[in-house]
């Protein structure tokens, strides 16, 4: 299997045990951010076309040598989106931190029932 | 001419993004500037749906005057239109209630997220585009949190937090299966994905599904992921939880049917109907379970919403063009229901102070109006006959009837006797049970909630017109082979 | 103690079955081979269609500019959620200590270099790597380095809010002036109906309305990446909430 | 050659992530996670994606690792003894 294929499942992975099992709010969210770049990655390496280059067609490139472009432009709106939801996160975060005092997901539920 | 449907996304657009502008000229122009936006968003809404109904075509819009799949098109079809206008005019009533029940500031912001929220469901229902149906479906999302956490308790922050965890995997699962998919096809337009779905591997597909499937499933309330549902509901400010409820299911619901549909030349296809099936039918189980142990009655609508939420997924995973047709007749008079029930429920804990069941004692006599609202959307989402979730239920039935799921039957029958328990009991605190003093009810909501009572009563007895739309609206969906057919596919040689 | 282990091992098999059928199903997506068809499409037409050399930025802007606006957006509605999640009666920065008199001197010294650059990546984002992104963040680490280095700054709230909003507005007025001359939301007027910039293809002034577009979501990002920033910095004073 | 870089790139990926994750001091955490970012912006740039790797290290690197240490400053810098599966798989 390709390296970067390997790293890019590992690291989803890695991302979602970190949801799963950490207690730290924090800690979930920086295992949420490392599955997205998992994810980033995983685009890139699908259009990843071997011995070509950047889609910049300049300097003689014609384009049967240069890669997809289209990966790269979703994977550019895919990092935008997920600091997005990363820092609307953490701003919940300090809200509830602000009310709760704490951080561990097991003392953070007064909604049940 | 019909370009210009795309005012359908540039106008809420527009109104968020000069909001801030707004608010430096003067701060109390934004709410009623808030209702303006939304009143030109119903107008044109309703223009699109005269249009496309009348002459019978899908209208595709075609951004940067790019034809697909080269450019991104929105497909506004049947059902796209039907529900565009569902939502404008839910967000328009939404508008007004917010007059009344949003008092934590800063308000302005609450307007912006309001309208984008708005504008996320818009485009989800109405793109062409497997991407951009991701772009939009964050951009619904993203305003679903903030609004969630929006009164800043720690109640609310709690929601919130078990929103966007789940939001994120799914977000992140939905964007693996788009690269599973690109990387085959080579493409992302959902009507050249169509055209090309022999020539993709089964098992790519299947995984491809399944995982576009489970992130769709956190906004379209499916069981596993649906944890965060009932407490942003309970958390959310009143009139985000009837929007909640009445059209970001909806439109996540109906991306998934669609995503599901346009791959249906796979083969092996209909495993994945079976695993949608499964889901939807561990969603109504365990949503009319929690809703009858529920002592507070926001909480209790909540977990009956998330179960007729699964029970419109069975319906759309039926694989025919009944179940489809029926699973959208039962969306668009859940939507109406929910959002009566909502606004009323809504409206009591407003005006007495919390949505506990003991809070409801006497309301027939404090507030008749909310009280009479909330037992006619009992009433109606049990099933009884002459209220129009009757007609919808009966075609769900008869649709699986006809695909030989008798099993499913057994289902809806015995969700709507659990929803019969606990809504009677609910009922019978309001009109028999304790006593209060009359409460002065706001006379513009008491006029919205008896138009929607009056719609709910009129699709009852005449479902007949309804019908024949939804039915137009359910073959938009299933008709993959038309649905091609619309789109002005370009030719692009590999 | 015992539940704890079973849900460990229960979470790690169902991380093991995702992470099988997802490598499962990219067996079928071998590494490094051409199976480009819309993106060859891109590829071969880009340069009359839109002008741009860099491929990537005609994509974003032109072909899937649908999807920018509503990336933007979601900048958007972050700023905006953020300040509202924060939003306190009284508010002020918390910080004692002053940077070191490297950090503030550089940051004094450096501010309009960082600037500029983030403004010259926005402009060349049809001709070079870049674009509105990475130069909006850019512009926004040089406001970063002004909250870093000085314990008192903070930024005008009149300017940045409505700057923020105007260039959204002016990004749909761009999409809108195309819906009225060119018939399309986001129609590129600039290059496909008057073909200003034809014979300059490579240099700055060519590609239509890609630098204008990348300008707007240049400042946009950058106020936007700054307003989050100076959200979260700024926490509440005694009593305050 | 080009494979040795590729696997050298992808271990020290996992390595990070893993650190990220494991580390009880979550302003180191936070590190790893910009590491993770910062290793992924130079295998996009492996992968001819320099338009990506400029925003990764941009927007996905700095300035997130920015807003998670602001988050911490105001929240708390250790993560508690015990560890567990969490909450949100509950009804």
């Amino acid at each position: 299997m390709n390296p970067y294929y390997f790293a890019s499942i590992a690291l989803i992975l890695i991302g979602l045990y970190a949801i799963l099992a950490k207690r730290s709010v924090l800690k979930m969210l920086v295992g949420l951010s490392i599955m997205e770049t998992g994810v980033n990655l995983l685009l890139i390496s699908v259009g990843y076309v071997s011995g070509r280059s950047a889609p910049i067609l300049s300097e003689g490139i014609t384009p049967d040598r240069a890669v997809d472009p289209i990966p790269q432009a979703l994977v550019l709106t895919a990092i935008v989106i997920g600091v997005a939801t990363t820092a609307m996160a953490l701003s919940v975060v300090i809200n509830l931190y602000d009310r709760y005092k704490t951080l561990n997901v097991e003392e953070i539920r007064r909604l049940r029932g | 001419m019909s370009q210009y449907a795309s005012l359908l996304i540039a106008l809420p657009l527009f109104g968020a993004f000069f909001i801030p502008i707004l608010k430096r000229i003067s701060k109390s122009a934004v709410m009623p500037f808030l209702v303006l936006v939304t009143l030109i968003q119903t107008g044109i809404a309703a223009w699109v749906f005269s249009e496309v109904y009348i002459t019978g075509k899908p209208i595709i819009i075609m951004a940067g005057g790019f034809r697909p799949p080269v450019g991104i098109n929105l497909y506004i079809g049947h059902f796209a239109t039907l529900f565009v206008l569902v939502i404008a005019v839910t967000s328009l009533l939404m508008t007004i209630f917010s007059f009344k029940a949003v008092s934590v500031e800063p308000k302005d912001n609450y307007a912006m997220l309001f309208l984008l929220l708005m504008l996320g469901a818009t485009g989800m229902i109405s793109t062409g585009d497997i991407f951009n149906l991701f772009v939009f479906m964050e951009i619904t999302a993203i305003s679903a949190y903030a609004l969630t956490a929006y009164n800043k308790t720690g109640e609310a922050s709690e929601a919130a937090l078990k929103y966007i965890v789940l939001g994120g995997i799914g977000s992140s699962f939905f964007l693996v299966g788009v690269a599973l998919i690109y990387g085959s096809l080579g493409t992302l337009n959902m009507a050249h994905i169509a055209q090309l779905a022999h020539l993709i591997s089964p098992t790519v597909a299947k995984a491809g599904l399944a995982l576009l499937i489970f992130g769709l499933a956190v906004e379209a309330e499916q069981f596993p992921l649906n944890a965060w549902a009932p407490d942003a509901y309970q958390e959310a400010p009143h009139p985000v939880t009837a929007m909640f409820s009445s059209f970001v299911v909806k439109a996540s619901l109906y991306a998934m049917s669609r995503v599901i549909y346009i791959l249906s030349a796979v083969e092996g296809w209909s495993s994945i109907l079976r695993l949608l099936i499964i889901l939807g039918t561990l969603t109504v189980i365990l949503g009319e379970m929690s809703a009858l142990r529920q002592s507070n009655v926001k909480r209790m609508f909540a977990y009956s919403s998330i179960a007729q939420v699964g029970l419109i997924a069975v319906g759309l995973a039926l694989g025919t063009k009944s179940g489809v047709s029926a699973s959208v007749f039962h969306m668009f008079n859940h939507a109406i229901v929910k959002l009566l029930m909502f606004l009323a429920v809504g409206y009591v804990a407003l005006e007495l102070g919390g949505t506990e069941i003991n809070k409801f004692e006497g309301l027939g006599k404090r507030m008749p109006v909310s009280a009479f609202a909330i037992t006619v959307g009992a009433i109606s989402i049990i099933g009884i006959p002459l209220f129009n979730v009757f007609w919808s239920k009966m075609q769900l039935i008869l649709a699986a009837l006809n695909a030989q799921y008798t099993w499913i039957v057994a289902l809806i029958l015995g969700a709507s006797l659990v929803e019969a328990t606990y809504y009677i009991r609910l009922i019978h605190t309001i009109w028999f049970k304790g006593e209060g003093e009359k409460v002065k009810e706001s006379s513009m909501l008491a006029l919205v909630m008896l138009l929607l009572v009056a719609l709910i009563i009129v699709i009852g007895i005449y479902p007949e017109p309804f019908w024949n739309v939804m039915q137009k609206a359910g073959s938009d969906i299933f008709n993959v082979a038309q649905y091609i057919k619309n789109v002005p596919l370009m030719e692009v040689n590999p | 103690m015992v539940g704890e282990v079973v849900k460990r091992v229960l979470a790690i098999v169902f991380i093991l079955i995702i992470g099988f059928w997802m490598a499962k199903a990219l067996d079928q997506v071998p590494f490094g081979q051409d199976r480009m068809l819309v993106g060859k499409y891109y590829l071969e037409h880009v340069e009359e269609e839109t002008g741009a050399v860099n491929a990537v930025t005609a994509v974003v802007v032109n072909y899937r500019g649908f999807d920018t606006l509503g990336e933007v957006t979601v900048l958007f509605i972050t700023s905006t959620g953020v300040a509202a999640l924060l939003w306190r009666k009284k508010r002020k920065r918390t910080a004692k200590t002053e940077g070191s008199v490297v950090l503030t001197t550089g940051a004094r010294l450096l501010l309009p270099f960082i600037m500029l650059f983030g403004a010259y990546i926005f402009i060349h984002g049809h001709l070079t790597p870049g674009g509105g992104f990475p130069g909006g963040a850019t512009i926004a680490t040089a406001f970063l380095f002004l909250y870093l280095a000085f314990t008192v700054y903070e930024i005008d709230h009149k300017i940045l809010e409505p700057l923020e909003g105007l260039t959204g507005v002016g990004y749909v007025i761009v999409g809108l002036t195309g819906l009225a001359i060119g018939g399309y939301f986001l129609f590129d007027w600039i290059w496909q109906t008057w073909g200003i910039g034809k014979e300059n293809i490579g240099r700055l002034l060519s590609a239509g309305f890609i630098p204008i577009i990348y300008t707007l979501i240049g400042i946009k990002v950058g106020t936007e990446l700054t307003g989050i920033v100076d959200n979260m910095i700024k926490e509440p004073e005694e009593g305050g909430q | 050659m080009s494979d040795w870089v590729a696997i050298f790139i992808a271990a020290l990926m996992v390595v990070s992530a893993i650190f990220a994750v494991e580390w009880r001091d979550l302003l180191a955490a936070v590190i790893g996670m910009a590491a993770v970012s910062l290793f992924a912006s130079i295998a996009f740039f492996f992968l001819q994606a320099p338009d990506v790797a400029m925003v990764e290290a941009s927007i996905g690197a700095a300035l997130s690792a920015a807003v998670f240490i602001f988050a911490i400053k105001r929240t708390e810098r250790y993560e508690n003894e015990e560890e567990g599966t969490g909450w949100w798989v509950r009804w």
